[in-house]
């Protein structure tokens, strides 16, 4: 009997395409990857996708549009795990770091003024705003050796396992001096791991691209950081900037402290 | 245990010439942090009172490494770790580190990986003059008596050389005529001058003798939860602290087979939420205030119930690392006085 | 590799057939699993109350009670609730596949103070799984021990696990057994409604002198059914209960189950009242 | 060919980003071509208004994975114009060695991975590895050692945060600049191997038409990815800073793209641009390169676009070689302070397909006004074109090939970007 591939889709919403990207650049995996599974859809990267029923979907990007709103829906429909990959598909992505403040329709116009689009633009949310999702891969861009575990995992037929911990984790395994010690913003403890501290290895702040750990204590690290001089708005914004729809419930929560 | 003298001009032939016990390892700078690391020239090594980063540790329970490879046959162990190396310029307090972790890896049944790398490894310890945080007086690790194969007590005039294992008199025999057997009188006086200066060289310290009955009667302290909402649960004291050893276990398949792949092991935290969590959800330390009390009750208790002393060696990493300032200081002055320390 | 030639390794996962399994009740299934080596498996010396460490490759590895008793060798049983990754992956394996067992780790019962004295055993859910085996241990050993009281309790009958092998004993002169159950949802209950520390008015007389408590089952029932047994007078350190917590290495090492000076896997997991009454964090 | 007939090609695969093509034909005539970019629009340009430039510079990476060094590095240009960072050239030199790995990368992954399979006559580079293996291995390589290049320096393959306004975060050592060095000259044999190969192609001819070129104008009369003046194939020079009198911009509605044209007519950037209008600047390997394959029908035929990708790959390998033996020998630069808090700049870039442009008013550190100006947005119209002109000629020719494939090489030729290109643009100069 042959063996049964898995089948798999990927698929891009709207993003940067950094996550599919990723998956392309693991160059020696990438052809374990093709062997492994029997690809039905990469729209990236290969021609004539077929487009029935999968085992796994891959999915990239935010839902933007009424007519990506349509199509996540059909792809859950068919899939048999979905899994949110990279931060717009889990939290929204930058492009929601105004999440629901209502200004979406207004900068619409102020960049494209009063044409009607072929398909109705939406603000830019995360998959489970529209359809569940069984598995999350977040970072921006997510990380090869995270991707590649999960999907390992996921084709064959084991479920993957979750890094709850913050970005100061691999931090201090890479040997860094916390830049908190210097006064100087650092979001890694509000911040989910996995990226391998990649930015404090560079001596620069983690910016929080992996969204929000569940786990972080939000009311004492800004008021660190305000120690440091550093503005509350400043400080609210930046944490924004990544955290899409997945960091309103802790906003919500300091802002009721306040 | 035999007592040597050496000139200070003999330290870079002797050190270096000591590759042939094994890869020499040492603290080092690397891009501006105090790291241990592989040493190719002697200048390079960091001969002084300051710590690493991350402790001595890190080389003998490593960060994170594969413990098997696994593929439809089964678990094969995975020992490509081990080395033979030569730790040089180890200070008193990672030695007590290491010897505290032997406690817990080396008791039956032993950690083969710990047990390995430790058997391959020879360590050179040096004496070292107290840091800005040390604590080590406090915790009486301030000075050694085993754990180490050769230890130098650097006297500015010439070197102590303690002589801690028939592998140290191994490495003596390569360069014999460094050394002079000879101690005197006038010798004795001056490494006891240096060990007075030492002494009053510390500037901090803390109640550490008390600690154990306190932290007991402590146990419903509402000091624990004025700590454990600044604590940002960050993980690093954990990292840093040379004697906390917990790790997690995760299998990592390999993307071509689904019967190949390999099981890793990587330092873990108490102070993460999901550390104690099982089964059903239920979390038996969801509350920081908890996971805080696990760690101070085990670095400044619950290890002498088993060892005869607490867990802490006094090596002030968690005063220097924290960045809400929650470290052995600022825990047991709070519990000593019963109140929460001043912003 | 010269440096690591012949290395025990208290780690290293050995292979082990599943013999025979099947569900108990929903989510939870019973395995009977047998060492591929024939030496290893008769050789495998285990105390009632131990646990084994239980790998899938790729998965990971968790701990299972050994639900089995050492009077019986050669097979190991468990019973296994499905809740996570590893029990998920387990539950997919057919009769015949291979999984991965090292152990057997922790302290177990602590015999010597049940021998020649009364014994209750009270289980609540599937606390049941590992007092089986102490059960089985008793009865297999019946003459050393004197009066055996046997008090489990489930949500409902459909939850009650072991039912057709707990009914068979039930009609055994040497032990005696109160079933119950805390709603009877299906109305062919026979046995006693309400929860299990209402079986306690059922029990004789009970000389507290002599007797023996062993208990497993949720957080929340160790409470009341201390009170019980307090109630009826029986030392602290006459009482073992086992408890659970997360456990990565079995034997010290990776510190996951620690608490205060102890460790879970070492120490435990089973203790006495006593030493919880000591350790504040246990239960 | 019925009476009346659209295509739809969506989506279309091998791009980088969500979108489509649609074509209308009537009576044997093509009625409408829309390049469709489908990708939600993300309003990139109102994220950063009230951000500093730190936030900024990490934000602009994620309009596009592929480009995503050339945003930062536009940004970088138009930052440090806006406020007055003068940064020494070591610096610079990091930037450049920096581009040409994004160069490197981007390329070789266009070239090999997503243009070849349809040359050669396969779905995808996997395929075509059964009967090119070596080709694709090598492909693989030099797509990594761009990689390597981006992470060296970039902090890490995507959106890397190393690279801060004045300088870097970290720099990599000398080993790792080395040993990126050895892999270049490594690559180089295969980037020359793979002209060789693009020499015995045959390239179709049934798109071909005039077009305008457009592209930034190194300085010192070098070939390059940057520079503060626009060229265009008219001959004219432009300052940078009026791009927008340059590229007009309009919106559509079958896309969340913006539409430019220059002088009213479309144009293409990117590689062939570049080399077009460059290309005489070319020295070494590169040049011979380019002295070997270069004739007129590059003037009007998109496809050439991927020999001019060869040709890039060629330069950019040297240009690593180079840069880093002139990194070994100099001291790594000290990050540069801004001299002022508010101003406004223009950074304009090469990215792998084509100009890219940043514009910042800054006001007390914070960005009051930003316009980007993306290749793909640039070419969209061209791209339309030369559809349209294929698809007429074709039609009248009676030519029984596959019609869609035809379509889809034109628009893959161009390497479109689509995230980069549907993004908002306006400046609101208050
Ligand atoms: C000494 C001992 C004996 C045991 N004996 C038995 C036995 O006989 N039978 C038995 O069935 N079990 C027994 N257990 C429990 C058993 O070890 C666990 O059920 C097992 O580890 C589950 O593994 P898993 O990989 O399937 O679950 P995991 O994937 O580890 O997850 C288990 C559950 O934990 C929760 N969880 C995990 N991560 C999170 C998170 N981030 N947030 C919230 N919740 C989370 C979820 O509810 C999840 O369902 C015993 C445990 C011990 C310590
Ligand atoms: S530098 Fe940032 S990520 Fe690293 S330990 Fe400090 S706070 Fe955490
Ligand atoms: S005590 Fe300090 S170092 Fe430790 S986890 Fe809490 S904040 Fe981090
Ligand atoms: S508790 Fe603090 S001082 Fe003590 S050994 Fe650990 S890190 Fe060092």
């Amino acid at each position: 009997m042959p063996e049964y591939k898995p089948r798999v889709g990927i698929y891009g919403f709207t993003g940067c395409a950094g996550d599919q990207l990723l998956i392309i650049h693991t160059e020696d995996r990438l052809l374990d990857f093709f062997n492994a599974v029997e690809m039905r859809s990469f729209v990236m990267a290969s021609s004539n996708p077929l487009e029935t029923e999968i085992d796994i979907a891959f999915v990239e990007g935010s839902i933007s549009t009424e007519e990506e709103r349509q199509h996540i829906k059909e792809i859950r429909d068919r899939a048999g795990v979905l899994v949110a990959i990279g931060n717009c598909a889990v939290s929204g992505g930058p492009q929601a770091m105004f999440a629901k403040d209502g200004s979406f329709a207004r900068r619409l116009k102020q960049v494209y003024g009063d044409i009607k689009f072929i398909t109705n633009p939406v603000e830019g949310a995360p998959l489970d705003e529209v359809v569940s999702v069984d598995y999350y891969l977040p970072g921006c861009p997510i990380s090869q050796s995270q991707a590649m575990a999960l999907i390992a995992r996921l084709i064959h037929g084991a479920d993957p396992e979750e890094f709850p911990h913050p970005v100061c984790h691999e931090c201090k395994l890479n040997e860094n001096l916390c830049l908190l010690l210097d006064q100087k913003f650092c979001l890694g403890p509000l911040t989910l791991g996995g990226c391998h501290s990649a930015c404090p290895n560079n001596g620069l702040p983690c910016v929080g691209c992996w969204g929000p750990n569940p786990d972080g204590n939000f009311e004492e690290q800004l008021g660190l950081l305000e120690s440091f001089g550093i503005p509350h708005e400043d400080i609210i914004r930046r944490v924004r900037n990544f955290g899409g729809y997945k960091i309103l419930a802790h906003i919500e929560k300091l802002s009721g402290k306040r | 245990m035999r007592i040597l003298k050496m000139k200070p001009d003999f330290l870079k032939e002797f050190l270096m010439g000591l590759e042939g016990f094994g890869a020499l390892y040492g603290p080092k700078r690397q891009s501006g942090i105090l790291k241990y690391a592989p040493i190719e020239s002697y200048d390079e090594l960091v001969l002084d009172g300051e710590n690493t980063l991350l402790p001595l540790k890190r080389l003998f329970h490593p960060m994170r490494f594969d413990m098997f490879r696994f593929d439809s046959r089964g678990f094969e162990a995975d020992y490509s770790i081990f080395e033979k190396r030569v730790i040089i310029g180890v200070h008193p307090c990672e030695i007590h580190g290491i010897l505290k972790l032997d406690e817990v890896f080396l008791v039956h049944p032993p950690d083969p990986y710990y047990a390995g790398l430790r058997k391959n490894s020879a360590i050179i310890g040096f004496s070292c003059l107290p840091a800005e945080n040390a604590l080590c007086r406090s915790t009486g690790t301030d000075i050694v008596a085993e754990g180490f194969d050769l230890f130098f007590v650097d006297l500015t005039d010439f070197y102590l050389v303690w002589v801690g294992s028939s592998f140290g008199y191994d490495m003596i025999l390569e360069k014999e005529d460094f050394f002079d057997e000879n101690v005197t009188h006038e010798d004795i006086q001056i490494y006891i001058e240096w060990r007075e200066k030492r002494n009053r060289m510390f500037k901090k310290s803390f109640n550490f003798r008390d600690m154990p009955d306190i932290i007991e009667l402590s146990y419903k302290s509402e000091i624990w939860d004025y700590f454990g909402k600044k604590c940002l649960s960050c993980g690093q004291c954990t990292m840093v602290c040379p004697t906390c050893n917990c790790y997690n276990v995760t299998d990592v398949l390999d993307l071509a087979t689904e019967t190949s792949g390999r099981r890793e092991r990587m330092w873990d935290s108490c102070m993460f939420a999901d550390y104690s969590l099982v089964a059903g959800g239920h979390n038996f330390r969801h509350a920081r205030a908890d996971r805080l009390k696990l760690w101070y009750t085990h670095k400044l208790k619950a290890f002498a119930h088993k060892y005869g002393s607490p867990a802490c060696v006094g090596c002030g990493r968690c005063v220097e690392t924290c960045p809400v300032d929650i470290n052995v200081l600022t825990v047991s002055e709070a519990l000593t006085s019963c109140e929460v320390p001043e912003e | 590799m010269s440096l690591s030639e012949q290395i025990e390794n208290p780690f290293l996962p050995e292979p082990a057939r599943i013999v025979r399994q099947y569900d108990l009740i929903k989510d939870h299934r019973f395995f009977q699993i047998r060492f591929i080596d024939m030496n290893r498996a008769m050789s495998f010396d285990y105390v009632p109350g131990q646990f084994a460490m239980l790998s899938i490759p790729g998965v990971g590895e968790a701990p299972f009670s050994i639900s089995s008793t050492p009077s019986r060798p050669g097979i190991l049983e468990m019973g296994i609730r499905r809740t996570g990754n590893l029990t998920r992956a387990l539950f997919k394996k057919k009769d015949n596949d291979i999984v991965y067992l090292r152990g057997p780790y922790g302290n177990g019962f602590k015999i010597e103070p049940m021998v020649e004295r009364d014994i209750i055993i009270v289980a609540g859910g599937l606390g049941v799984i590992p007092l089986r085996s102490i059960l089985y241990f008793v009865l297999d050993n019946r003459d050393q021990f004197d009066e055996l009281y046997f008090l489990y309790g489930a949500r409902n009958p459909n939850e009650f696990l072991f039912k057709n092998e707990f009914f068979q004993i039930k009609a055994r002169e040497d032990i005696d057994c109160l079933y119950s159950v805390d709603k009877d949802t299906t109305g062919d209950w026979t046995e006693n409604t309400g929860v299990v520390t209402s079986l306690f008015q059922k029990l004789p007389k009970i000389d507290p002198q002599t007797t023996t408590a062993v208990v497993c089952g949720p957080p929340i029932m160790y409470k009341f059914v201390i009170k019980e047994l307090l109630k009826l007078k029986i030392p602290k350190n006459m009482i073992q209960m086992t408890l659970e917590r997360r456990m990565k290495c079995g034997v010290g090492k990776c510190g996951h189950c620690a608490l205060d000076h102890i460790y879970t896997c070492i120490d435990g997991p089973i203790f006495t009242y006593w030493d919880t009454l000591h350790f504040r964090e246990l239960i | 060919m019925a009476k009346r007939d659209t295509i739809e090609i969506k989506p279309l695969a091998r791009v980088e980003g969500n979108g489509g093509i649609r074509v209308e034909i009537e009576d044997n005539r093509i009625i409408n071509v829309e390049v469709q970019i489908l990708e939600g629009p993300r309003l990139f340009e109102t994220l950063v208004i009230g951000k500093t430039p730190e936030e900024i510079l990490s934000l602009v990476p994620r309009i596009c994975a592929i480009c995503n060094l050339s945003h930062k590095y536009a940004s970088l240009r138009g930052l440090e114009k806006a406020l007055d960072v003068r940064i020494p050239e070591v610096t610079d030199l990091y930037r450049h060695l920096m581009h040409h790995g994004e160069i490197i990368e981007s390329h070789s992954l266009h070239l090999y991975m997503l243009a070849l399979p349809d040359f050669f006559g396969y779905t995808n580079a996997v395929e075509m590895a059964v009967d090119y293996g070596e080709i694709v291995t090598k492909a693989l390589q030099m797509k990594a050692l761009g990689n390597k290049i981006m992470r060296a320096i970039g902090g890490r393959m995507i959106h890397g945060e190393n690279p801060v306004l004045g300088g870097f975060g970290k720099l990599p050592d000398r080993e790792c600049l080395l040993s990126i060095q050895t892999e270049a000259k490594d690559g180089l044999a295969f980037a020359l191997e793979t002209i060789e190969i693009l020499a015995d192609l045959e390239i179709p001819d049934h798109m071909e038409r005039d077009t305008q070129f457009l592209c930034c104008k190194p300085p010192h009369n070098e070939y390059g990815y940057y520079g503060d003046v626009l060229i265009t194939s008219d001959g004219k020079e432009h300052p940078a800073e009026d791009y927008q009198s340059v590229i007009e911009e309009r919106v559509v509605s079958h896309s969340f793209a913006k539409r430019s044209s220059y002088g009213g007519r479309p144009f293409t950037v990117g590689a062939l641009a570049r080399v077009n209008l460059l290309g005489e600047r070319l020295k070494g390997e590169a040049r011979k390169a380019y002295d070997g394959l270069i004739h007129d029908r590059w003037l009007r035929n998109p496809l050439y676009n991927n020999f001019a990708q060869a040709i890039e790959q060629v330069y950019s390998l040297e240009g690593v070689i180079e840069t880093i033996d002139r990194l070994t020998t100099l001291k790594e630069p000290e990050t540069a302070e801004p001299n002022r808090e508010s101003g406004v700049g223009t950074g304009a870039v090469e990215a792998p397909r084509g100009t890219l442009i940043h514009h910042y008013m800054i006001e007390n550190g914070r960005a009051v006004a930003a316009d980007y100006v993306t290749p793909t947005a640039m070419f969209l119209d061209d791209v339309e074109e030369f559809i349209r002109e294929s698809g007429e000629r074709l039609i009248s020719t009676k030519t029984t090939v596959d019609l869609e494939l035809q379509f889809e090489m034109i628009a893959r030729a161009y390497d479109p970007c689509i995230s980069c290109s549907a993004h908002l643009v306006t400046v609101e100069y208050k």
